[in-house]
């Protein structure tokens, strides 16, 4: 039989997979649990919604929560339609200089680390546009982050519609707008989604850029003109700056994973939503 | 599913206003005015020739089937009547295309109006990720039809004349894409009818579908004749012969397609005047 | 169409955003909001002091960014913020500004609690750092390499470490280089061989709260919180709020808060040395 | 209508990412018409207080710790996506995923701040000092795998099923089938993940910045400290001023002339691939 000679090497691959598998999932329950046993202690309904005291260490951080979803919905509203519309232009353009030029800065800014986006941001909106220390500065500075991310992975998600579509559209005599809007859109949201998902990991995870944008303040913000301290300036401060903050870090950090689990939740429902709501209901 | 070609076959003019009902009852035929009329025409992708020298004229009401080997420009020859050539990167057409008076091939024309005019059905069942209703609605609206009474209408209708009412009419928000292949094309035939086209193009509209459902779309094909020119290709040349009143054969030489012979259906199978026709219709070189 | 129209819409929202934000900015950069911006060590200690002021001066704002001491100093400079920050004295080029000391903190070397070694004078301390004794049984210690810990370029820790050891930076033969206050002691914490040099304050409060490290005496002083105050330490620094010039109406009183002894108990609650007066 | 109006966005984006890189020149220029770019490769080593600006132990340190953590992260992640789309019990999918999200999102100080507290002393109490390249390998290793897992995963999940079932038919065992013909056909999709995780682990900052000890030399092995590239950016920038703070810019010029290289190789080799 030809069988014989597979089985010891298909049962070595099983066990290679599984043991990788269990090796990436055991690593980070180690790294997830100790998060959670350090910062448990500090997590109550009354952090959330209290403000900092004594520097961090004691208090909660109901402002820098406001601050930081602020920032994240500046983010967001300058990343998704200026995305958005790059994405279709290099999908559906593809070939003209435009769009090649576009899509290498791109890539190249893919490279450029955060400090420099940081020192960018604030030469460029605190200093120039006047727009000092803000939750603007720093939602503006961010989106200059995401839009490479998103950018990408959403044109991704447009070229991979299927072509049947497309003409399938362009047959019925529909204008490329309305194609757009209707079919090649709606086919692309799961990769939208992944692409604003990872976006918004990023946004959220970033600290250099927003230390010189959105700055260090931690009281709670009046408007957008306000310097607000993100969640993740806030957990860098406390882990590096001040003395015996290291459990509000902890406590902070669990916060930030919970925040990014729920917006993660709400963005891919909004996207479903927003984009494929036609399929489910008239 | 085998119906009597003679009664098929035979032309008389229709009354100016008519419906399907009446052409069930086989009251008529096609008429021999052309409704679309194909000077020259050549097409070329990134400066390769691939169809050569096409002249034809397609008639009101009609079907005509275009046969032939894969490769050999059919689906070329029918993309360019409705100017979806124009979204394939590369792609250039020379020749004269005129529907209704109109030259398809100038550059100003409004290809959306064309295209609303000349309906195409695909290979693959391409309905949208949509609900069954949304499908056929969303071009309605696109097309600036807003009356949620006049959508609902034509939506019924289009989906009634494809037989497929009875089947769909509770679940029409369900998804297009849950529906078995066989209602899938029907679908994508009822998105195009409720456009009301003058003409329609249907690119081996059966080979994705099995035997029962390729009867039912073939029989709804049959229909379809009289109220619409149809302009069909298949591999299936028992089909070209059952639903078709002319026929065009493509053949390749030197590896650029070139139109062999066209005429009336029965003629082309059965006196063919050409040896390639011959030698294919009968299945030595096909 | 609609979805040109919408983003052309958020887009044309934003821009207006954008514009209603800067005008807004403007407005507010009168009397009565105060920017502070520099050293991240001072900052915390900042926020505090500028909470307390806000509470005592009610309508007023303080804002404090944190960045760096050279960041303080360029800021102060150009007039981006009012006040600004630096955990060191003013160097010779600085002199256009104005320093005002607000609190001291102390240096000390710290060494892992496991760690026999008691004491090092100087010149053990130099011959460490210059790589000249590498293990811990050259001073009486246990056999264990050594695991120098050093201060990145240009932060003032550094420079007033090797100004006093009369060391240049290029001569340090490190194993880890840190940024901040924090990173030192949990390097100290996680290694037991490790040597490093850090804020007194942050020190005490860590062996306090049970991290294994114990901090060095130096020169026979021990270094404590009150020996600094004291000016008996003689490794410290001075923590210096700075001003273009002679501060007015605002800054003037918030400098003068900040050096009143009413923010005493806010310096020692950030492990800093309170003004000695 | 359409292309003018995305075409409009397209170019304030464009415009938005040119005034970037112009930034980056235009605060790095003074160093390199000063000094010429060669200093930045001459030299006895990172002295910026006395002009001496060599890059290159950092731009090592940087390759080495990229390659490392590649090197772990890219088997583990393709093989634990091979577990969740061919090996994995049903139940056991959704909630591996979720985890991967989760983890895709964790901010790099949190990574940082467990490897310097849990990481570092145990491989201090292996081999002092414990801040070196393996802990910043390892560390970075660990923040890519999730993009790499998840990326693969999709890559994998695109291959038609009828490809799958065809090796199927064919008799092939499940190693077969994986190995043969699912890898393969992903391998784009798979290489596109690993770029993606690459110019994350030369642009990560923070973490590396608390576990890699941070000495500036060209690594000889696994146990010394080194310092990337991003890490003195972080920790040098705030003091730095003159050409000190243009030596840093210069090397932000440099990573993403490096990310450039690696994208454009990427585009050749998926180029390739489809032809």
């Amino acid at each position: 039989m030809l069988k014989n000679p597979y089985r010891l090497s298909d049962l070595l691959m099983t066990i290679t997979v599984w043991f990788s598998a269990a090796l990436v999932v055991g690593a980070f329950f180690w790294l997830l649990s100790d998060l959670a046993l350090h910062g448990i202690a500090k997590l109550n309904w009354s952090c959330l919604v209290s403000a900092p005291e004594n520097a961090g260490r004691d208090g909660g951080i109901g402002p820098i929560l406001v601050s930081t979803l602020l920032i994240l919905g500046v983010a967001l509203l300058m990343t998704i339609p200026l995305g958005l519309g790059t994405a279709v232009y290099l999908s559906e353009y593809s070939s003209g200089a435009l769009a090649r030029s576009i899509r290498m800065s791109l890539d190249v800014l893919a490279g450029v680390p955060s400090i420099v986006f940081g020192l960018f941001g604030n030469a460029l909106f605190c200093i120039w546009l006047g727009l000092g220390f803000s939750i603007l500065s720093g939602g503006l500075t961010l989106a200059c982050m995401m839009l490479p991310i998103f950018i990408r992975s959403t044109e991704a998600g447009l070229t991979a519609v299927a072509t049947e579509w497309r003409h399938g559209a362009a047959a019925l005599g529909l204008t490329q707008a309305a194609a757009l809007w209707h079919v090649l859109l709606p086919a692309a949201a799961p990769a939208i989604t992944a692409g604003l998902m990872l976006s918004i990991g990023r946004a959220l995870a970033e600290t250099a850029a927003l230390i010189f944008t959105s700055g260090y303040v931690d009281r709670m913000p009046d408007s957008l003109s306000d310097s607000g301290r993100a969640l993740s300036v806030h957990i860098y401060d406390l882990s590096m700056n001040v003395t015996g903050g290291d459990q509000s870090a902890y406590g902070a950090a669990l916060v930030l994973i919970v925040l990014l689990v729920v917006i993660n939740n709400v963005a891919a429902s909004l996207a479903d939503r927003f984009l494929s709501q036609r399929i489910t209901t008239s | 599913m085998m119906h009597d070609t003679k009664k098929l076959l035979s032309c008389a003019v229709l009354p100016t206003s008519y419906t399907l009902s009446d052409i069930e009852q086989g009251a008529a035929c096609c008429v021999p005015i052309p409704h679309i009329q194909v000077e020259n025409l050549s097409v070329s992708y990134h400066g390769k020739s691939v169809l050569e020298g096409v002249s034809l004229d397609i008639n009101k009401g009609c079907i005509t089937a275009l046969i032939g080997p894969s490769g050999c420009g059919k689906t070329s020859f029918l993309s360019t009547l409705n100017r979806l050539t124009d979204l394939i990167p590369g792609c250039h057409m020379q020749g004269r295309i005129h529907i209704d008076g109109a030259d398809v091939t100038d550059p100003r024309l409004d290809v959306l109006a064309l295209r609303r005019k000349v309906g195409m059905i695909f290979q693959k069942p391409n309905p949208f990720p949509l609900s069954i209703r949304r499908n056929i609605e969303m071009p309605l609206r696109e097309h600036g039809l807003s009356q949620r009474s006049a959508i609902d209408e034509r939506v019924e209708r289009a989906l009634r004349d494809v037989g497929l009412w009875e089947e769909v009419r509770d679940r029409l928000d369900a998804p297009a894409l849950a529906l078995s292949g066989g209602q899938q094309q029907r679908l994508c035939i009822a998105r195009a009818l409720a456009l009301e086209p003058s003409i329609l193009l249907m690119d081996e509209p059966c080979s994705a579908l099995d035997p029962i459902a390729s009867a039912v779309v073939e029989e709804l094909i049959q229909r379809l004749r009289n109220r619409y020119t149809v302009v069909i290709v298949t591999h299936n040349l028992a089909q070209a012969r059952r639903v078709a009143n002319y026929a065009a054969f493509f053949w390749m030489t030197e590896h650029v397609g070139k139109l062999i012979e066209f005429g009336r259906c029965q003629s082309l199978f059965d006196s063919p005047s050409h040896d390639l026709t011959a030698a294919y219709v009968t299945g030595i070189s096909g | 169409m609609s979805e040109v129209g919408d983003s052309q819409k958020i887009w044309g929202w934003i821009l207006a955003l954008c514009m209603a934000a800067g005008l807004n900015s403007a407005a507010l950069a009168d009397a009565q909001k105060l920017v502070l911006t520099g050293s991240s060590t001072i900052a915390p200690l900042a926020l505090e002091i500028g909470k307390h002021f806000e509470k005592l001066n009610p309508g007023v704002r303080v804002d404090v960014q944190s960045g760096g001491s050279t960041r303080g100093v360029i800021d102060a400079r150009v007039g981006l913020a009012d006040v600004g920050m630096a955990s060191r004295a003013l160097k010779q080029e600085e002199r256009d500004l104005i320093a005002h000391r607000i609190a001291m903190d102390g240096i000390g070397i710290i060494l892992h609690q496991k760690n026999p070694v008691k004491s090092l004078n100087d010149d053990q301390i130099r011959a460490i750092y210059t790589g000249k004794i590498t293990n811990w049984q050259q001073l009486g210690g246990e056999d264990r390499k050594i695991t120098v810990v050093n201060k990145a370029e240009g932060r003032s820790t550094l420079e007033l470490f090797l100004h006093h050891f009369l060391l240049k930076n290029p001569q340090i033969r490190a194993h880890v280089v840190i940024g901040d206050n924090q990173q030192g002691i949990k390097t100290v914490v996680g290694n037991v061989g490790a040597i490093g040099y850090v804020s007194i304050g942050t020190a005490e409060y860590e062996e306090a709260h049970g991290m294994p490290i114990h901090l060095l005496p130096m020169a026979g002083v021990p270094a404590t919180v009150a020996n600094v105050r004291a000016g008996r330490f003689p490794l410290s620094r001075p923590l210096n709020l700075l001003s273009k010039g002679t501060p007015t109406g605002l800054s003037k009183r918030f400098i003068e808060f900040a050096q009143s002894a009413a923010v005493d108990d806010l310096v020692t609650a950030q492990y800093f040395v309170p003004l000695a007066r | 209508m359409l292309a003018r109006v995305t075409g409009g966005i397209a170019l304030a984006v464009a415009v938005l990412l040119g005034l970037v890189l112009m930034l980056l020149v235009r605060e790095s220029w003074p160093v390199l018409v000063g000094g010429g770019w060669t200093r930045f490769f001459v030299g006895d080593g990172w002295f910026p207080s006395s002009g001496q600006f060599n890059l290159l132990a950092m731009l090592w340190a940087t390759l080495a710790a990229s390659l490392g953590a590649l090197l772990i992260a890219v088997p583990l992640g393709v093989l634990s996506a091979v577990f969740s789309r061919f090996y994995s019990p049903g139940w056991l999918i959704m909630p591996l995923r979720r985890v991967m999200v989760l983890l895709a999102g964790i901010p790099s100080v949190v990574y940082g701040l467990w490897g310097l507290t849990v990481l570092v002393p145990l491989i201090a109490g292996w081999e002092p000092p414990g801040a070196s390249l393996l802990s910043a390998i390892l560390i970075l290793a660990l923040m890519i795998l999730p993009t790499i897992a998840l990326t693969s995963e999709a890559a994998l999940a695109a291959v038609a099923t009828s490809n799958l079932q065809g090796a199927a038919a064919l008799g092939l065992s499940r190693k077969g089938i994986v190995l043969g013909v699912a890898l393969p056909a992903a391998r784009v999709g798979i290489l596109s993940g690993a770029l993606l995780a690459t110019m994350r682990t030369l642009g990560e900052t923070m973490a590396v910045l608390m576990v890699a000890g941070n000495v500036v030399q060209t690594p000889a092995s696994l146990f010394d400290p080194v310092r990337v590239l991003t890490a003195n950016i972080a920790l040098e920038m705030p003091y730095a001023t003159g050409d000190h703070r243009a030596a840093l810019f210069a090397s932000g010029v440099l990573l993403m002339l490096i990310v450039t290289v690696l994208a454009w190789l990427a585009g050749c080799v998926g180029a390739r691939s489809n032809a």
